[in-house]
């Protein structure tokens, strides 16, 4: 059984996935029950494939039994298992938070929407522990193609977003498509430790950058990256909100891991920065990312818009720390993979919650909301100043991490960018916070309707935020535990000279 | 001129997926109905299968991959020339699977747009969006 | 927009026409590509699979982990249309029935007509005359469609074809009898339930021998280790399994197929069709 | 493998991909792209890439032909472009 978690890991919601579906014909009262089930066993494998991660060091595993380069191998590190846990656990809370928004907007497609949902977990933790560059490509298309029709079921703009969404989508994946045929034309290997080994031989070639160039292009419009970010923000806020808060950490946060995989483990550190020379140009583009996205959130007055934007300079975040070209930069950006997975979805949680009471989520309608939810704006603003990066949350370490890596790299307009985003994104809470918190102060004689009184969202979508928040405290003073275990040991060499 | 020729024959297959690549991308991005970005889309994935099978085949009598045996269940030599390289053409039945997955996902969202907008037309349907 | 669009793809064009130089000429039998990897396949289909396709021995086999998902792809596209167009409502809605006997047309607003009628049949909205030869040919023709499908599916060890292309030529029979007469009569050949169930089915087939192989001790998808309960040896019981596999494939492909016809045609009502 | 050949249907599809995306009606539209789904499959069963051929002729040429008309019965045939 130990030996097998990395397959069980996928092959466990995948099952209950086709279980699910049948079951929507059958007993309809068991499809909730069977999606948890699911995505728990998948979350409890995670948790163990990591456990052994940290014990044994990396794990490999031969799907059908064929050895590597012929068949299909998973590899597991430190990194991937992080990346794997968060994405099966978060997926897991959600499962369990947003249980009473499912059931009220889509009665009847239950069992449609909770195959879609298994099958986007096992989209993306495939992608995660893959070593296989075509299996990659297979399992970001399960995932991109359950997350348009997940984003598709919210109905009004829901469908054009979401068709814009799969135009970008797959414009991105055929690029990178296009990329891994130029490896395979080179190399004639598709699997990654194997192209690795071969790569060095021909990296003057120019069919070997341009492979990358396609690579990373199309990986950049998947993680919403700043030129090409224009699908997400309709996208996500357009989503039901159950599935906003599934799909906006996870799949952009795993497209950040597989570019960061790319760079690491197929083509070397070497090549990345010593040979291409894109370093500079990329923290620049980063730096644009983070500036842009945080003056358009400003501009937002929805809630859910506001929260895509700051996505979208989270990125910038991830993208300009992993090309920064030193260990303290690549450190910082696998770091606030982690951090950045547990803040979004605390934030778009915190949006469902309010969603569900109030039916609205312009900052408008905010006002006196302390009043009737004090927990979820308290995990609101415990989330709000993680953004931010106040000690001792989260968000401080990763941000910490990032800027010491761009000081050491002179990147002096990188470090910029993280200030002025951090000082945009205290603007926004804070604005927010007065409108909710002061903001019926002037109101507040004669209205005693019973809407003013306490209305706070029910526990079961209440205990997975108050977690969430308390896990970005926890990871804050645990940040160098997780840096030393886990983050140390898959940082290359060549990076920490 | 004549040397003009091997290079030509060597590559133009490359060339013209390139060209077949560049129709498809165009129709996506400056194609004003959906439906024809659909078409331009479909164009595209097909035009990187035909690159793919492009770089699995062999030149000088190479058949169709599927091992010929004799009586004696094919326990013989088998000369890699006789046959083309089977491995992308596996990759391209996957991506031809993609393709007509995303397609029908596609069109079932396009009428779902139609059933709102009564329109296909991409600056059409701005418009109304604005003018709410 | 159609200028930028210009600039991209011209970009993007001269790039990868640019990296076309040092790719090893078309056809080249020493590229890297037929060197590296695949001649194993070409060499040992036969000593470790006993398939001669070697396509299909790749695709169900060594590569068999690949084709899991593009079967849980196409499964996805099957549930996204059903969950993005289907409409539940039963509201009373406009029928047109038609006598058989006089050939009188009748539209009957918000009601409906007993549907075991022997006097009336139901007819589409957009209903055009009864086209005999269509109709007679096409019947004619599905059953040796349907062989022909099996066929496919059953001989793609030994010639071009295997499940995926098996299945979509099985539910294509279903959807040309949907054509030639409409889609109530297709829908009666397999209920909506059924080929919902059909589409689980198939994924589940796949993956269940998969996991049999994990709970049989060997890795998943390693078909070798069914030998203890098919009573052949490794290599025969990697030949069977890719047999079950290609089995469950085709049976999805078919159900997917039917189910994504049914929902476009229909706009999610299961009721009239092209 | 004949070149030349190949060379002729090669140029064939480009033409159909062509008059696909610029035709001004949409139901000429899918029937222009099924037979560019079928001349690639040609091009492909040429190359020996029997399998792929197969599934193309299938699926490209028979599905989604039908999944597109099936769209365009549902929707409209009008295009501006």
């Amino acid at each position: 059984m130990n030996d097998h978690y990395p397959a069980l890991l996928i092959i466990s919601p995948l099952l209950l996935a086709f279980i699910v579906s049948a079951m929507a014909w059958i007993r309809k009262g068991l499809c909730y029950p069977l999606a948890v089930v699911g995505s728990g066993l998948s979350a409890w494998f995670s948790v163990q494939l990591f456990a052994t991660v940290l014990q044994k060091g990396t794990v490999d595993y031969r799907l059908g039994g064929w050895e590597a380069p012929w068949g299909i191998g998973y590899h597991v590190d430190t990194l991937n298992g992080m990346v794997l846990m968060v994405v099966s656990v978060l997926a897991f809370i959600n499962l369990v938070a947003t249980r009473k928004t499912v059931a009220a907007e889509f009665p009847e497609k239950e069992g449609a929407f909770y195959t879609l949902y298994l099958l986007f977990i096992v989209g993306l933790v495939g992608m995660t522990v893959t070593g296989d560059l075509f299996n990659l490509y297979v399992l970001l298309e399960v995932a991109s193609l359950t997350s348009y029709s997940l984003i598709a079921l919210g109905g009004g703009r829901a469908p054009l977003a979401s068709l814009n969404y799969l135009y970008m989508g797959t414009i991105g994946g055929c690029f990178y498509l296009l990329g891994v045929g130029y490896l395979y034309i080179m190399t004639g290997s598709l699997n990654m430790a194997d192209v690795a080994s071969l790569l060095p031989a021909i990296y003057s070639s120019s069919a070997v950058w341009v492979a990358f160039t396609f690579c990373l292009v199309g990986v950049g419009v998947k993680m919403a990256f700043f030129p090409l970010h224009v699908w997400l923000p309709n996208a996500y806020s357009f989503a039901p909100s159950a599935v906003g808060s599934l799909i906006a950490p996870l799949m952009t946060k795993v497209m950040v891991y597989v570019m960061i995989r790319l760079m690491i483990s197929v083509f070397s550190i070497d090549f990345t920065f010593s040979i291409l020379k894109i370093g500079d140009p990329m923290v620049w583009l980063s730096t644009l990312a983070i500036v842009m996205g945080a003056t358009l959130a400003l501009a937002q007055k929805n809630l859910k818009r506001m929260f895509c934007y700051i996505i979208v300079s989270e990125i910038g975040y991830m993208v300009g720390g992993a090309w920064l070209g030193n260990a303290s930069g690549m450190t910082g950006a696998m770091l606030h993979i982690l951090n950045d997975a547990l803040m979004t979805i605390s934030l778009f949680l915190a949006a469902g919650n309010i969603y569900y009471r109030i039916n609205g989520l312009e900052i408008a309608q905010l006002q006196g909301l302390f009043h009737r939810m004090p927990v979820t704006m308290a995990c609101f603003v415990a989330t709000g100043l993680s953004i931010i990066g106040v000690p001792p949350t989260c968000g401080f370490f990763s941000k910490w991490y990032l800027i010491t890596g761009a000081l050491e790299a002179g990147q002096y307009g990188f470090v910029g960018a993280l200030l002025f985003s951090s000082l945009v994104n205290v603007i926004l809470f804070f604005r927010v916070i007065e409108v909710s918190y002061y903001g019926d102060m002037q109101h507040a004689h004669g209205h005693g309707s019973p809407s003013e009184a306490r209305a706070e969202a029910p526990a079961i979508m209440l205990v997975p935020l108050l977690i969430l928040s308390a896990g970005l405290v926890v990871i804050g003073i645990y940040t160098g535990t997780i840096v030393n275990t886990v983050i140390d040991p898959v940082i290359p060499a060549a990076l920490a000279r | 001129m004549s040397d003009l020729i091997p290079i030509i024959v060597a590559k133009y297959n490359y060339w013209l997926y390139i060209v077949l690549m560049m129709i498809g991308l165009y129709a996506m991005i400056a194609k004003n109905n959906l439906i024809k970005k659909l078409v331009g889309m479909n164009i595209f994935q097909t035009s990187i299968i035909l690159f793919y099978v492009s770089m699995g085949c062999k030149r000088g009598g190479a058949g169709i991959p599927i091992i010929q045996h004799g009586p004696d269940a094919g326990h013989h030599v088998i000369d890699l020339a006789n046959y083309v390289n089977p491995l992308p053409h596996v990759l391209m039945l996957t991506a031809i699977v993609v393709s007509v997955s995303t397609f029908g996902v596609a069109v079932a969202l396009a009428i779902r747009i139609y059933q709102r907008y009564k329109t296909l037309e991409e600056d059409e349907i701005l418009a109304r969006l604005r003018s709410k | 927009m159609k200028t930028a669009g210009l600039i991209i793809v011209i970009l993007a064009g001269a790039i990868l026409l640019y990296a076309t130089q040092d790719f090893p000429p078309w056809g080249a039998p020493d590229s890297p590509a037929s060197t590296h990897v695949s001649p194993r396949y070409l060499q040992k289909s036969m000593e470790e699979t006993a398939v001669p396709n070697v396509v299909t021995s790749v695709l169900a086999d060594y590569r068999g982990f690949d084709t899991m998902f593009e079967t849980s792809v196409i499964f996805c596209a099957g549930i996204g249309c059903f969950a993005l167009l289907r409409i539940f409502r039963k509201k009373p809605e406009d029928r047109y029935y038609r006598h058989i006997a006089t050939e009188i047309t009748l539209h009957i607003k918000g009601g409906r007509i007993p549907e075991k009628s022997s006097e009336f049949e139901r007819i589409d909205a957009l209903w055009t005359p009864y086209d005999l030869i269509i109709k007679t040919v096409c019947r004619i023709l599905v059953p040796f469609i349907q062989l022909f499908a099996l066929y496919v599916i059953a001989h793609g060890h030994h010639s071009p074809g295997g499940g995926f292309q098996g299945g979509v030529i099985l539910g294509a029979s279903m959807i040309l009898i949907a054509i030639s007469y409409n889609m109530r009569t297709a829908i009666a050949r397999i209920s909506e339930k059924t080929d919902n169930l059909l589409m689980a089915t198939g994924v589940f087939i796949y993956a269940g021998i998969g996991t049999l192989c994990l709970i049989l001790g060997a890795n998943f998808l390693d078909y070798s280790g069914l030998s203890t309960i098919l009573f052949s040896g490794p290599i025969m019981a990697r030949s069977h399994g890719i047999f079950g596999v290609e089995i469950g494939v085709g049976i999805t492909v078919m159900a997917v197929m039917i189910s994504i016809y049914n929902n476009l045609a229909s706009e999610g009502k299961q009721d009239e069709g092209l | 493998m004949i070149w030349q050949l190949d060379l002729a249907i090669l140029t064939l599809v480009i033409v159909t991909a062509i008059a696909a995306i610029s035709v001004k009606d949409l139901l000429g539209c899918a029937i222009l792209f099924g037979a560019y789904s079928f001349l690639m499959c040609l091009l492909w069963a040429i190359m020996a890439a029997v399998d792929v051929a197969f599934t193309e002729a299938s699926v490209g040429a028979g599905v989604s032909t039908v999944f597109f008309v099936a769209a365009v019965f549902r929707t409209t045939r009008r295009t501006r472009d």
